[in-house]
């Protein structure tokens, strides 16, 4: 098959029709668009933010006179200005960009996994598993986040990863909830149930039908998972536990609030803030996607 | 089944689940790499009287027996005595705990009815230009961190504006005077409600979104009811059917308040440490990091039960507000 | 396949479900010396398929339609009886033999909003049956079963996804899904009782031509004796888990004899304004499955009651007609039979999905 | 025949959207005479329970009467306030008993303070003499009286319908409104329901607008009826004349699409294609396309109302209705040929 | 050297020489260093991470990589303690308790058979045999000089042998609103939660208007678990300077003054400690006579042999004998010279009678403490993990105070002085030099900033067990590599001193003597000398200029998971 071929064929795949139309609705608002907008932002900068970088975010800056550049507020040479350590803020939040977004996607994405599996197995298996599965989602639920976070962290170290894993392996929760119930509703779909007549197996109906019928909640649960780990991970930072030396956005405040400088070094703590206000609040926004997405049963 | 038998069965399973979380807490944190003698240790304490201390402690015995002593306290309601502190573990955690509640019960409660209210209207205003920054508001307030949110607060209006106080419960004179009185004077203090404004604030701001949204949805889902229709036709007066619909719509939201309460007691850990309040939040915290083992098992299990009980709650609160909902179908939900 | 043998028989077939709820009562029952609260779904049902035939199910709401179909199709294990396919008992299939049976037996649901999967275009939605069975196929197959059911031209249809579909039209995918396996079997559950009659009068016009131009067999499930009679050869009309009577369509249509065939016949409205119809007689609401009454199940509605009632009918041929049975003591010939235990229901089992 | 008590008077009703209005009714003309039951039939979407709406002000929020009459008992009333219709419609005057019964009572309110509620707003009644009034109208309609305190879950299906009925009747109104009362019931149900509904017609003085899709239902039930078709009226008269002499196509072809118990080996007709969208102006007739005699003229203005022989009462909005009987033979001659095997067999 | 011995007594000689990089011959590669540091002790947690970051500046011109690893005080203490070496150095400090005002303390904590897998805390797992004699030596020598003189000799091992590689001293920061306090005059100590002596020598008073002085506390500090049976030592600062005064105490430039005695006399053989009381009052009214000394000490003493009260550590075998009112005599059967040095300074007298009557004889962990000491403050309100409130008591010999303190609990540092700036608090305490900064800008004349350095210096240790720790010439150049002005710099704002010599004592500790002392390092960095050291002991850079071993250099210098052997050091 040719290259041409092989695209037009994925074109014309199922798969690519129904992810062209989920896109085309969620962009047919402009809310969604709004957030769409932001996001692509964030991940450009994610993607090049390092590259644009005008200075290396931890080089301490100093002035011709050999004098360290500390709290400077923003310039034309630094235009968020400097931190306590005298580096330059604007590209400590451009690296940021790029930590923060490997948070939020790797963690967002084993709370999915996990997540998924969890429910899809409840919703769909039933029974003894299910009710087992779902204590153990109630047991988590009964779990304080912050606290039960440096409880891990102490077992795996601070490292950047850990502490993505650790909100990953905590925060599932909320989604399995739903999507379980999703499966449930999906499960006594007569479609599910001609499928099984004609003798598919539970793997592949797990596979052909009920994952893609959860896909678009799940995406935008994703979404919302991406939105609450940089959120999580950002109260982490704050509390001091997770490795200081990857500079994510809520590394920056923390540091920022560490140093009591939230208020006057202002070029300091907000623009991290705001960035991740306004990504989470993009994430949130899609993942509200269309009406009464579910919002319910987002208690964490 | 019967209402009774159903409410004994669930009395049980939740027994059971109260029962497993305490061991894993157990387990858990006894698998965490060093306990509060390495803190003695470094400070300078003497080999051998750590030794001493961990006898005393118990935490020389093999795992098995420890955790047959720590369930039989458990049952005989001894909580133990923090390391740290020294002291009952429920005598130092009590008062947190009544401070936490204090914050969170009315702040949460507030928030519910506010945020309730707030996501009525939005539901009634469907597709309105209301609706549509009322979301992205909501929104907007739970997507800056709670910490954040806290702090911004506090340098408007109190470094910048001068309002209100930057943290605590009460001016520390004014706590010095009242102390011997009972916990309620506090409130008749305009200094207490000075001091609570921010904190207040930032949980209303922070949790605002669930019960808004929820409520909003829940509403606009209620007024496509056939019912609602129904009732509409049968001549009720627009005012009758308003309270019908909040009435049907609160529904989700009254039933999410009780988790969303016991959930907020780890949400609120940054908030309290903000705000310097004097709750559980940062207790717990801080006696993680100390590896004070009787005092977070204890903590721990206390939201935990607090969470589960929630659950309990909601299940039965379901039960009475909606005569639809049979007993045993809730079950394994 | 051997000949003779119908295509699918069921002997006595029963599926009861156990609404036990937990331990707790199952302990208490034990104690009490009670069973376990059964719902006999299916009780005690006998029905041939022969080849080439249309056998209708009819009766109301909750008398276990449904739960015979899917204990047909293999979802449910049933709690008793036997179920023969070519004459072999289903009991003794093996794993491959049941996958060979799905697709022999395929299956048409009533609501067709929900019965094909929104994220499956119409090509795969008619190609999944044939990947899970291995059968090789290309676009032209698909288009040659789309057109047979009237979806012409088929290029048009082929990309669509249900969504973009009328009602009428996913019912005939629906039905093209389960033809394209060339089953012997197609059960189909009220296909048409969703649609506008327009639509109806479609689906009930391409089933009956399907059925002769493939030579399959078919079970029609329905609560509407109107469409019922309108396809099918021969009637089964089931009250409470129970075939209380069947009969080739038009005799049972003209000479009902079972009373609550005759209330049901009775029930229907008649598209005329001029004819004048005599109303049923019965009241009351369909029995309660998980509580029946001793002997004849119908006899609390029943106008004809007799003192016997309180004795399970037996089927017995009305007429010495080889083609009808009924199960109602109007047509016993007591004395001939007395001593003639009635048979006593079978119990235990539960659910094994 | 008594003065009407309902007319509709080319009526347009339209819901507005985000996108182009949705023109769910148009230039619909019918009259309800005192004391006669009404049938409506028509497709699903056709815009039955949109003209049901209307009559009591219970259109969706982005629904309106466009254009047109609607009276009741001579009084204008399209037009009216929610709480004029409160005031002087609902209830009092014209009842509804739902399409989905099921859902139509409020879950979380006992029957009886339904009742008190109902009787609390629109009459003097004392909370006893409700409960009193109540019971009667469960023994009406053959419930247990002392069930009057269950929730709606408690009660099935069946008679949840019959509750509604009884609420229905609870102010004694002069025009009931029964959209789809028997839908989701069994035939043997359905039979029991419509009894009773028939009933009223005797023992309450009332008249009924019977919304159905079910013209088996309306053939045995009422006196007079309209077809409809995409928004349209297609024909109205009476139940006899609608029967004997359909001269819209649709009204033609709706009544062989029915299947028949008595004639099970009649051919069924098929109605090929779908209703329109209605979502541009309706000056067409909506049944065009999918009508085998269609002609371009059926494309140019809406269809005029056609009286058949010269009935005013029967009306058929067709450019072709005179035409009809010939074009059409071979669909109306149907049932006549073969026999009933209803009665064959007795 | 320490280290030497280390290498002689490894066998497979040739490194010895440290000539391996001319030849270009390399050893196995230096591995990706692991930073571990405690990431929960607020303030000095920035300093630590600060320090790394300034290792990290150097480290490709060292040809090294670092990783850091975040842990907890309690995980990173028992990490050390059982010598688990996945991290190669700890940077990290030693806290001032105020019993480290004695080496005694920290000298023990470096000693031999502290070190390796055993759980004890050995912070650098600094093994040297002789080093650990002389302090087991020192523990028991009752002659002042002569106990002076053999911890100088132990701390000349310790300091050539470096496994301690120090950076700044630990600065303290306090600040005083002077419109609502006088200002107060401070020695080196500076004025801080654990040591309040500032405050009371000065009898510290408010300015006119307010009546009361409002003072932070960390959250530790105060919990119903209060003297005499405290949760640990930092909190002593509280009671033995405010409300529980000792016998002497360390004053505010760390010299021990007396309280309720007169003078001491310790006898030639340093077992017996005499003491004239002066005549003072404990808060009920009581005098303080030396009954109550015996009481108190006899008492705390047999309370920690019985694992009760963690942190007094006084001898076991001691007695105290009441000669008369005024006189007590403590006696133990070999000299305990940490007695006066360490522990009594440390502990407040208690009024026997009233704290017997209180039950703490039957049972001592948990009595309803009746709060009566003799120190210059008497509590007047006590609410648990919240705020204390002091009151002038006239009845102290040596502290004349006059205004009421209210002591309130914050837990972060930027809260302290929001709180302050904001005017409700007079004195904030335990503030970062960075805070104290920021108050000076904000509030100009109004607010009196109080540096001072706690005794103890901030630093690394490396972990002795295993490479690279283990070599003297990698700790030397980690010690070169440091840049201590510039730590000095942004972490103090230059108000700290840079720490050259290398020593668990800083400069402030009244047992600093320079002359036992080797120098380490220099004030700013240098990297040439640090890459010398490596090469002049052999080891060498790759082409890409990464770090490599000496060639054939024996990595452990004892298998992890075991205890070295004193015989092999
Ligand atoms: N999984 C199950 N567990 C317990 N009871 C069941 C189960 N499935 C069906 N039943 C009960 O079995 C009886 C028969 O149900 P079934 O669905 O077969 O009826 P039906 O004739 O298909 O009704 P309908 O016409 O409403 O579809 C009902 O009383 C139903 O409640
Ligand atoms: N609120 C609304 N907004 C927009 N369109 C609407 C609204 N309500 C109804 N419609 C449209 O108006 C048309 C007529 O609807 P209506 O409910 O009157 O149909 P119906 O004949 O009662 O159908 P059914 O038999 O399904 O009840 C339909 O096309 C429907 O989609
Ligand atoms: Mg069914
Ligand atoms: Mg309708």
């Amino acid at each position: 098959m040719s290259v041409a071929e092989r695209v037009r064929a994925y074109r014309d795949s199922d798969f690519a029709i129904i992810a062209r139309r989920t896109l085309r609705n969620l962009l047919s608002e402009r809310i969604t668009r709004f957030a769409f907008g932001v996001l692509l932002v964030v991940l450009i900068l994610g993607v090049v933010g390092p590259m644009i970088a005008p200075y290396p975010y931890n080089e301490q800056q100093t002035t011709a006179s050999g004098e360290l550049m500390r709290y400077e507020p923003p310039s034309l040479e630094h235009p968020l200005g400097t931190n306590d350590r005298g580096e330059d803020v604007l590209s400590r939040l451009l690296i940021g960009a790029r930590t923060t977004l490997i948070t939020g996607l790797l963690a967002g994405g084993l709370m999915m996994t996990v997540g998924l599996s969890v429910g899809m197995t409840a919703g769909y298996v039933g029974g003894k598993t299910e009710s087992l599965l779902m204590r153990l989602v109630d047991f988590m639920y009964g779990i304080p986040f912050i606290p039960f976070a440096i409880v891990l962290i102490t077992f795996f170290g601070a490292g950047f990863y850990t502490t993505i894993a650790i909100l990953g392996l905590v925060l599932w929760r909320f989604i399995a909830r739903v999507i379980r119930s999703q499966v449930l509703q999906i499960k006594q779909r007569p479609y599910i149930m001609a499928a099984r007549a004609s003798g598919a197996s539970t793997p592949w109906i797990m596979r052909k039908h009920i994952l893609p019928n959860i896909a678009n909640m799940a995406g935008l649960f994703f979404a919302m998972g991406v939105g609450l780990a940089i959120l999580e991970q950002a109260g982490l930072s704050f509390i001091g536990v997770t490795d200081p030396f990857t500079p994510t956005w809520g590394i920056m405040i923390r540091n920022a609030n560490q140093a009591g400088r939230v208020a006057d070094a202002w070029w300091w703590s907000f623009p991290p803030g705001i960035m991740i206000a306004l990504t989470v609040l993009s994430l949130y926004l899609l993942g509200r996607g269309y009406e009464g997405g579910g919002d319910d049963e987002v208690v964490v | 089944m019967s209402r009774l038998r159903y409410f004994a069965r669930r009395t049980a399973v939740t027994a059971v689940l109260i029962f497993l979380v305490a061991s894993a807490l157990f387990l858990f944190f006894r698998l965490m790499p060093g306990d509060y003698t390495s803190l003695l240790i470094q400070q300078g304490m003497d080999p051998q009287q750590i030794e001493a201390l961990r006898r005393k402690w118990g935490l020389a015995a093999p795992l098995h027996v420890q955790y047959v002593r720590y369930i039989v306290n458990l049952l005989t309601a001894d909580v133990g005595q923090s390391f740290r502190y020294g002291e009952p573990v429920w005598d130092l955690v009590a008062p947190r705990i009544l401070n936490s509640f204090v914050l969170v019960a009315p702040a949460i409660t507030a928030t519910y009815i506010i945020g309730g209210l707030f996501g009525a209207i939005m539901g009634r205003r469907r597709g309105g230009y209301l609706e549509k920054s009322g979301i992205i508001t909501v929104s907007a307030f739970h997507s800056i961190p709670d910490f954040f949110l806290g702090i911004i607060l506090i340098a408007v209006f109190s470094s910048t504006l001068g309002i209100f106080p930057t943290s605590g419960m009460l001016s520390t004179p004014t706590s010095i005077m009242i102390q011997d009185q009972p916990y309620w004077r506090r409130f008749l203090l305009p200094e207490f409600w000075k001091h609570y404004a921010l904190p207040f604030a930032t949980v209303m701001l922070y949790f605002m979104q669930y019960p808004a949204l929820i409520m909003r949805n829940s509403v606009v889902e209620v007024s496509d009811q056939e019912f609602l229709h129904y009732h509409r036709l049968k001549g009720l007066p627009e005012s009758t059917l308003l309270r019908k619909i909040i009435r049907h719509a609160s529904l989700p939201v009254v039933t999410l308040y009780p988790i969303s309460l016991a959930a907020s007691i780890s949400g609120l850990v940054l908030i309290e440490i903000v705000f310097n309040w004097p709750g559980i939040g940062s207790l717990l915290v801080s006696s993680v990091l100390a590896r004070d083992f009787p005092v977070i098992q204890f903590v721990f299990l206390v939201a935990a039960v607090w969470v589960i009980l929630g659950n309990f709650l909601v299940d039965l609160l379901y039960g009475v507000l909606d005569p639809r909902v049979s007993v045993s179908g809730s079950d394994g939900e | 396949m051997s000949d003779g043998a119908p295509v699918l028989e069921l002997r006595s077939l029963e599926k009861h479900f156990d609404t036990t709820s937990g331990i707790t009562e199952t302990i208490r029952n034990r104690l009490v010396g009670e069973g376990p609260k059964l719902v006999r779904a299916v009780d005690d049902l006998n029905l041939t398929l022969a080849e080439n035939q249309v056998q209708g199910v009819i009766g109301e709401s909750g008398c276990g339609k449904t739960t015979l179909l899917r204990t047909i199709i293999g979802l449910y294990d049933p709690t008793g009886g036997e179920m023969r396919f070519h004459g072999r008992p289903t009991s003794e299939f093996t794993k491959d033999e049941w996958k060979e049976f799905r697709r022999h037996v395929q299956i048409v649901f009533q609501d067709p909003f929900n019965s094909l999967d929104p994220k499956f275009s119409v090509r795969r939605t008619l190609a999944e049956p044939l990947e899970i069975h291995g059968i090789d196929y290309d676009r032209t197959d698909i288009e040659e079963m789309l057109e047979s059911v009237g979806l012409t031209p088929a290029s048009q249809y082929i990309q669509q996804f249900p969504n973009q579909l009328s009602g009428g039209e996913k019912q005939r995918v629906a039905i093209a899904r389960a033809l394209i396996t060339e089953p012997d079997v197609i059960l189909a559950d009220e296909p048409a009782s969703m649609l506008d009659v327009s639509t109806q009068a479609e689906i009930l016009n391409l089933l009956n031509e399907l059925t002769d131009e493939f030579g399959v067999s078919m079970v029609y499930i329905s609560h509407d004796l109107s469409t019922v009679s309108y396809i099918c050869d021969h009637i089964n009309v089931m009250y409470l888990g129970r075939i209380v009577e069947k009969a080739p369509t038009r005799a049972l249509l003209a000479d009902p004899k079972h009373p609550y065939t005759q209330a049901l016949i009775r029930s229907i409205p008649i598209p005329d304004p001029h004819y004048d119809r005599e109303q049923a007689t019965i009241g009351g609401e369909p029995g309660d499955p998980i509580d029946m009454p001793e002997g004849c199940r119908f006899k609390n509605r029943c106008p004809e009651r007799m003192d016997v009632c309180d004795e399970t009918p037996l089927d017995v041929a009305p007429d010495g007609d080889g083609d009808r049975e009924v199960a109602c003591h109007l047509y016993y010939d007591h004395e001939e039979r007395a001593g003639a235990e009635p048979k006593p229901a079978a119990s235990d089992g539960g659910e094994r999905p | 025949m008594a003065e009407p008590i309902l007319e509709f008077d080319d009526v347009d009703i339209r819901y507005r959207t985000d996108g182009d209005d949705v023109r769910a009714v148009n230039g619909a003309s019918f009259a309800i005479d005192e004391g006669d039951y009404f049938g409506l039939v028509g497709e699903s979407g056709c815009g039955k329970s949109t003209i049901a709406d209307s009559i009591v002000g219970g259109l969706d929020d982005n629904g309106e009467v466009v254009s047109g009459e609607i009276r009741f008992k001579g009084e204008q009333i399209q037009d009216y306030s929610e709480s004029e219709f409160n005031e002087n419609v609902r209830w009092k005057e014209v009842s509804v008993i739902p399409q989905s019964s099921m859902n139509s009572l409020d879950p979380v309110m006992k029957l009886s303070e339904q009742a008190v509620e109902m009787a609390k707003y629109h009459t003097d009644l004392s909370r006893p003499a409700a409960l009193d009034r109540l019971r009667e109208l469960f023994d009406v309609v053959g419930l247990s009286e002392s069930r009057i305190s269950d929730y709606p879950h408690q009660f099935s299906g069946g008679m949840q319908q019959r509750a509604i009925i009884a609420f229905a009747l609870f102010l004694q109104p002069s025009l009931i409104i029964a959209d789809e009362p028997t839908t989701a019931l069994d035939v043997i149900m359905q039979d029991q329901i419509m009894d009773y509904i028939n009933g009223l017609k005797d023992d309450w003085d009332v008249s009924m607008l019977l919304i159905t899709h079910d013209i088996s239902l309306v053939f045995e039930n009422c006196d007079s009826m309209a077809v409809m078709h995409g928004g349209q009226i297609a024909e109205t008269g009476t139940v006899d004349d609608v029967f004997d002499r359909p001269r819209h196509p649709y009204a033609i072809l709706l009544q062989n699409a029915f299947p028949d118990v008595r004639f099970p080996d009649r051919e069924l007709a098929v109605i090929d294609g779908h209703p329109p969208q209605l979502r541009d102006e309706v000056d067409f007739c909506t049944f065009a396309d999918r009508c085998p005699w269609a002609e371009p003229a059926c494309r140019e203005g809406a269809p005029p109302a056609t009286p058949v022989a010269g009935d005013d009462d029967h009306l058929a909005w067709c450019v072709r209705a005179g035409e009809m009987s010939e074009l059409a033979a071979n669909h109306l001659e149907r049932s006549t040929e073969s026999t009933s095997i209803l009665e064959g067999g007795q | 050297s320490g280290s030497g011995r280390q290498e002689t007594t490894t066998e497979g000689g040739g490194q010895e020489t440290g000539t391996a990089a001319d030849d270009g011959e390399l050893g196995e590669r230096v591995p990706t260093l692991t930073f571990q540091y405690w990431s929960d002790q607020g303030p000095p947690t920035v300093l630590f991470e600060e320090t790394i970051s300034n290792i990290q500046s150097v480290a490709s011109d060292l040809g090294i990589q670092i990783e850091t690893q975040p842990m907890t005080t309690a995980q990173g203490i028992t990490a050390v303690g059982d010598d688990v070496r996945d991290f190669h150095v700890a940077v990290n400090s030693h806290g001032p308790d105020p019993g480290r005002l004695d080496p005694n303390n920290l000298l023990q904590s470096y000693s031999i058979d502290r070190a390796g897998a055993n759980g004890e805390y050995n912070p650098s797992n600094y093994a040297n045999a002789e080093f650990s004699e002389l302090v087991d030596q020192q523990a028991t020598i009752g002659v002042p000089e002569e106990r002076r003189q053999v911890v100088g000799e132990a701390m000349s091992i310790y300091s050539e042998d470096m496994p301690f590689v120090p950076t700044i001293e630990r600065p303290t920061t306090a600040a005083l609103n002077t419109d609502m306090v006088q200002p107060i005059e401070a020695g080196g100590a500076g004025l801080s939660a654990v040591n309040w002596s500032a405050l009371v020598e000065s009898g510290a008073q408010t300015q006119s208007g307010t009546d009361t002085i409002l003072a932070n506390l960390p959250g530790e500090f105060l919990t119903s678990s209060f003297y005499p049976t405290v949760g640990d030592t930092d909190s002593l600062g509280l009671y033995t300077q405010l409300t529980h005064s000792p016998l002497m105490l360390y004053n505010s430039d760390y010299e021990r003054v007396p309280v309720l005695a007169e003078d001491w006399e310790v006898s030639d053989d340093g077992t017996e400690v005499t003491f004239n009381l002066r005549d003072a009052t404990f808060h009920n009214g009581d005098p303080v006579t030396a009954g109550d000394v015996k009481w108190t000490y006899e008492f705390l003493s047999e309370q920690y042999h019985a694992g009760n009260y963690q942190w007094t550590a006084l001898p076991e075998e001691l007695t105290v004998e009441a000669v008369d009112d005024s006189t007590a005599r403590f006696v133990t059967p070999d000299p305990a010279p940490t007695l006066v040095t360490a522990q009594l300074p440390t502990f407040g007298v208690l009024p026997r009678d009233p704290y017997v009557e209180a039950g703490i004889e039957e049972n001592p962990t948990d009595f309803e403490d009746p709060m009566i000491g003799a120190g210059p403050y008497r509590i007047s309100t006590y609410n648990n993990q919240e705020n204390i409130a002091l009151e002038p008591h006239d009845g102290n010999p040596q502290f004349q105070v006059e205004t009421p303190i209210v002591m309130q609990i914050y837990d972060s540092v930027s809260a302290v002085r929001r709180a302050f700036e904001n005017g409700e608090l007079s004195i904030a305490v335990t503030l970062t030099p960075d805070a104290g900064r920021q108050i000076a800008d904000s509030m100009g004349d109004t607010a009196q900033i109080v540096n001072g350095a706690a005794f103890l210096p901030f630093g690394m240790m490396p972990q002795m067990s295993f490479a690279p720790g283990m070599f003297r010439e990698f700790r030397q150049a980690l010690s070169y590599a440091v840049d201590r002005q510039g730590l000095n710099e942004t972490y103090a704002f230059g108000e700290s001193e840079e720490v050259t010599y290398c020593t668990f004592n800083s400069q402030q500790h009244p047992w600093y003597d320079e002359q036992y002392l080797t120098e380490v390092g220099e004030e700013t960095r240098n990297v040439e000398a640090a890459r010398q050291a490596l090469s002049d002991a052999g080891w060498g850079w790759d082409d890409q200029g990464r770090l490599h071993y000496p060639p054939g250099a024996e990595l452990e210098a004892w298998p992890e998971g075991e205890t070295p052997n004193p015989e092999n050091f």
